[in-house]
């Protein structure tokens, strides 16, 4: 065990859990918007550390940049999608937070899993 | 021999050019085009019998690599004569299809013509389960998008139907294989056949197989989907399906029955199957007595009379091999015969409900006296579903029933005489509107001369088959895979 | 338990629940998810299955699997193009109930 | 380890599929279909098959799901989305979970009873790769053992296309989908774009020795033009309808025209000649790529646009 090994263990669990908090936040936060804040910004530093934490395992410069290629393209896919998803939700008025009187543990039973494009489910 | 010579690879590529070049050139192109390719292929039908006869099967190896590798294919009598049929009823619907259909649709009806062909002479010629499947998958496109292109609502209503018990039933089918291939490491009929192994893996494999094809087949009780698609589809299609497509998903079970001896291990199944086939002929003979439309009559008909094709599996015994051939060579008869009737009685269908503007069976009143031609063509159809003598139908019916009382299955031979009645009550109950006579003054179209003849043809070739029976059993006499694999 | 058989039971799983769900629904879009599903678990026994028994890769069932996923999704697409047309001319989302034929 | 993770894989792909197919709401299954095309990815990695996993993912999960999304859209669109759904009798219910458990029962009895295969035919693949003008074996078997089986699926593609122009009766329909007018979308597209071209043809190329080829190309190529049609960049009223067509039938065209041309030789249909099988199959590949991609984009359009049902007329009989 390397001293390299564990740090790429580290940065790759780290990873990992980043992935985990942003899949909580997108089941646990109450509206769309807040739920792209979940999305967008844990996953990129999840996969940041994914990829960092992958790079000395490669020995080659070709994957190297392909691996950084990948990253940066997820990182454009992301944000361009975060946005648009914004965009959208704003554009067919969808509400920022549960309205007045419900408690949140009724909101997460209805709106469990109505994943970003929310937008497109029906109104219940 | 030389293959520049050989037929075989033309029977795939001419219609596979003729659907590529009708998408390509103008409307009014397509059909002189479309009839060029007709031609060619028959001649290369023609060309394939000759060689088939004169040399004995051929033997064809895509791409130059051998089976197990490459994919092999095999013109054997039996698939030489069903290249032969389907060349010859889908010439005449394609005739009848140019005359029927508005220049738009013809434009459309091309193309799909030209892939439903390709893929029944790739389904005839194949010798590979998984280029059956291809195969398959590339009829059953072309045959819903057949239903569908009638664009009103009962078609496409029939064409969803159709697609997902067809795409159903090739998944089966493709479970199957992908057991078989597990099992054995092949996918070539031949070397399957070689190799066989009755495990439960190999069990499992042809339940799921036989499934499937009885699903496509619309073997009953699986049969819900035909009805509505055969009855629902324009003239020339709803001809097409019943005369050809659903012999195609048939023709692959018999392969596989024979040629792997399903016959010889699964007795009980083979009693099954001919109890689906006796359900089959006494429902489909019930329903087509109980329909108010004339092409729903001629669609139930249908149902029964894949029953009377589904005879031949419990016939198939290991003990008798006489009875064996000839329950095997009635079977045969029967779809040849079934081919050409139904054809031609669809297409007369067709041709009454241009005349009277009405699908429904009492508007049928006075035909008879104002088209004598077209009541002649339905009846001589009639006859040979029927299987009154002289008639294919009955030759076919004759076999079957020797071959009953040879293998001592008489229980079979109450079926076949119980569907004669039923048939011969519905065709004489269409017959019955139309010698009926209304006050309403006469408001018929007159269809095309054309029309009336292709009907008649192919009806009386349905008779004609009668005459010449022995030549078609002759034919799939040769020695071939599944000649070597009867009892 | 290796790989093969564990993905080859896999696919006999997504096989059964595609194919409850072909039979169960109504819904043609539904029905078209599930015939997916089976789809699936159709290519997981391809390939799982005979890799079993082949003991190695198999590279030509592999080729068969990606023949299959492009047929399976042309059958999607024309599944669909049907639907749509269904849901414009009808406004309903199933077939009517079969009667007694 | 290892077999940790592919029993999670297991677990999860069940999961996903059960919830797919009994969630109340029809978005959710969606997403939930799609999402299972991503785990089977991971799941065909596993198999040893990573052509299968770019196809799937490319394919079955990206395409399939953008046209199901697309349907979701267009049923909410015409409001058959909300439409009471009556639940499906207990029957049918019954049915459906006493032949799903007999058809599952049926599998498991021949998995487990699996007999060694007498054929190896994988041997007989790595005899013959030499010859095969391709050092990838699934590249060798697609196109050149088994070209045929491949010849006719493109064929199975070409097909739907037709079916779909055959139901759009209106030649001209106009596209229902207004593009989306967002400026971030349309500055990205142009990094996005050249990308995801160059990624194809990378993907192309890389099939001659490693995993990728023209379907998978062609697929990345779709999504390509997908992704500009949606953004309002309409390929169709870029190029005539005839320029269009003869781009969706190039692929199948060219494999044809190569397949009979070996006949002219005198050897049997779809023969390579000696030493040239290599370029021919890159040749048969480029054009497959671009036709898979306009195919493909044609089937998300055909579905997109709504079909002008006024009978033509002169159609006997109907």
């Amino acid at each position: 065990m390397t001293l390299l090994m564990i740090l790429q263990s580290i940065l790759l669990i780290s990873g990992a859990l980043m992935f985990l908090v942003g899949s909580i936040g997108l089941v646990r936060f109450p509206d769309t918007y807040t739920r792209i804040h979940a999305l967008t910004k844990a996953d990129n530093v999840g996969l940041g550390l994914i990829v960092i934490g992958l790079i000395p395992a490669s020995f080659s410069v070709l994957v190297t940049l392909k691996i950084l290629l990948i990253w940066l393209l997820v990182m454009l896919a992301s944000a361009l999608s975060g946005h648009l998803v914004a965009w959208e939700a704003r554009a067919q008025q969808v509400p920022l937070k549960p309205s007045e009187g419900e408690s949140s543990k009724e909101t997460f039973s209805k709106r469990e899993l109505s994943t970003k494009e929310s937008s497109d489910e029906p109104s219940d | 021999m030389n293959m520049i010579l050989s037929p075989i690879p033309w029977l795939l590529v001419i219609p596979l050019a003729g659907a590529v070049l009708t998408m390509l050139v103008p409307y009014h192109w397509r059909s002189p085009a479309s009839v060029v390719g007709i031609f060619t292929q028959l001649m290369a039908s023609v060309v394939l019998w000759y060689q088939v006869t004169h040399y004995g099967p051929q033997f064809y190896a895509m791409a130059d690599w051998q089976a197990p590798l490459g994919i092999a294919l095999r013109a054997d009598g039996l698939a030489t004569l069903f290249i032969l049929m389907s060349s010859l009823v889908a010439s005449a619907c394609a005739f009848y299809a140019h005359a029927y259909l508005s220049l738009q649709k013809r434009a459309h009806f091309w193309p799909l013509l030209w892939f439903l062909w390709a893929s029944l002479n790739g389904i005839w010629l194949a010798a590979d389960t998984f280029n059956l499947y291809v195969g398959l998958e590339l009829l059953t496109f072309a045959a819903v998008g057949l239903v569908a292109f009638a664009s009103d609502e009962r078609s496409l209503e029939a064409s969803i139907r159709y697609l997902y018990a067809a795409l159903l039933g090739s998944m089966a089918y493709l479970l199957g294989v992908a057991l078989l291939y597990g099992a054995q490491g092949t996918l070539s009929m031949d070397s399957l056949a070689e190799t066989w192994h009755w495990g439960p893996t190999n069990q499992v494999a042809v339940t799921l197989i036989l499934g499937g094809l009885l699903l496509k087949t619309a073997v009953f009780p699986l049969h819900t989907w035909l009805p509505p698609a055969h009855g629902g589809a324009l003239t020339p299609v709803s001809a097409l399906l019943s005369a050809l497509v659903i012999k195609a998903s048939f023709y692959i079970l018999l392969r596989f029955w024979i040629e792997f001896q399903i016959y010889q291990f699964l007795p009980s199944l083979s009693q099954l199957l001919g109890a689906l086939g006796a359900g089959a002929i006494l429902w489909g003979g019930w329903m087509a007595l109980r329909q108010t439309h004339l092409k729903m009559v001629v669609a139930y008909s249908t149902v029964a009379q894949i029953g009377y094709m589904t005879l031949m599996f419990p016939l198939l015994v290991a003990e008798s091999s006489e009875a064996s051939l000839l329950a095997y060579q009635g079977g045969i008869l029967m779809l040849l015969a079934h081919a050409f009737a139904k054809a031609g009685m669809f297409l007369a269908a067709g041709n009454l409900i241009f005349c009277t503007g009405k699908p429904d069976l009492v508007s049928l009143a006075g035909m008879s006296r104002y088209r004598p031609l077209n009541i002649f063509a339905f009846g001589l159809a009639g006859v040979s579903l029927m299987g009154l003598p002289p008639s294919g139908g009955f030759n076919a019916k004759w076999l079957l029933l020797q071959s009953s009382f040879m293998s001592g299955q008489w229980w079979w031979i109450v079926v076949l005489l119980l569907g004669n009645l039923l048939s011969a009550a519905y065709v004489f109950r269409v017959f019955a509107y139309t010698y009926q006579e209304t006050d309403a003054l006469d408001t018929y179209k007159r269809p095309k001369l054309s029309l009336e003849l292709i009907a008649l043809g192919l009806s009386v070739g349905s008779i004609l088959l009668g005459f010449i029976s022995v030549w078609p059993l002759e034919m799939i006499s040769l020695p071939g895979p599944v000649m070597e694999a009867l009892p | 338990m290796d790989t093969n058989l564990i993905f080859t039971l896999c696919g006999v799983g997504l096989c059964g629940i595609g194919f409850f769900g072909f039979i169960y629904h109504r819904h043609l879009l539904r029905r078209l998810i599930a015939f997916n599903l089976i789809g699936n678990g159709t290519f997981l026994i391809m390939v799982g299955f005979a890799q079993r028994g082949q003991g190695v890769t198999d590279h030509v069932i592999q080729a068969l699997v990606l023949t299959g996923i492009v047929v399976a999704v042309a059958a999607t697409a024309l599944g669909l193009v049907l639907i749509r047309r269904w849901f414009q001319l009808k406004g309903s989302t199933q077939l009517p109930e079969d009667d007694a034929s | 380890m290892n077999l940790l993770i592919d029993f999670t894989l297991l677990i999860g792909i069940l999961a996903i599929a059960l919830t797919c197919l009994i969630s109340r709401s029809l978005f959710r299954s969606v997403v939930f279909f799609i999402l299972l095309g991503l785990m089977l990815a991971i799941g065909w990695i596993r198999l040893g098959a990573p052509d299968i996993a770019l196809a799937e993912a490319a394919i079955g999960a990206g395409i399939t799901g953008v046209l199901l999304l697309d349907t979701l859209g267009h049923l909410k669109k015409t409001g058959n989305l909300e439409n009471d759904e009556p639940a499906p009798g207990r029957k049918r219910l019954i049915l459906a979970i006493v032949s799903s458990f007999t058809l599952v029962g049926l599998l498991l009895w021949a998995v487990f009873n699996q007999p060694t295969p007498a054929i190896n035919i994988h041997l007989l693949v790595t005899e013959a790769m030499p010859e095969s003008g391709v050092s990838h074996p699934i590249t060798a078997v697609l196109l050149n053992f088994r070209s045929y089986d491949t010849l006719l699926e493109v064929g199975v593609l070409v097909l739907a296309v037709l079916v779909g122009l055959a139901l759009q009766t209106d030649q001209q329909a106009q596209d229902s989908l207004p593009g989306l007018p967002n400026p971030l979308l349309h500055a990205c597209l142009t990094l996005l774009i050249p990308a995801m071209l160059i990624t194809s043809m990378y993907l192309l190329w890389a099939g001659a020795d490693r995993p990728g080829g023209a379907f998978q190309a062609g697929a990345m190529l779709a999504a390509a033009f997908i992704l500009l049609h949606i953004s309002g960049i309409k390929l169709s009223s870029q190029v005539s309808h005839r320029m269009m067509q003869a781009g969706l039938l190039l692929g199948f065209g060219v494999f044809l025209a190569v397949a009979t041309s070996s006949l002219i030789g005198g050897r049997p249909l779809l023969t390579y000649p000696e030493g040239g099988a290599g370029m021919l199959i890159l040749l048969i590949e480029l054009a497959l790529t671009l036709s898979i991609g306009l195919i493909l984009l044609s089937l998300f359009t055909i579905a997109n646009s709504p079909p002008h049902h006024k009978d033509q007329g002169g159609d006997h009989g109907h």
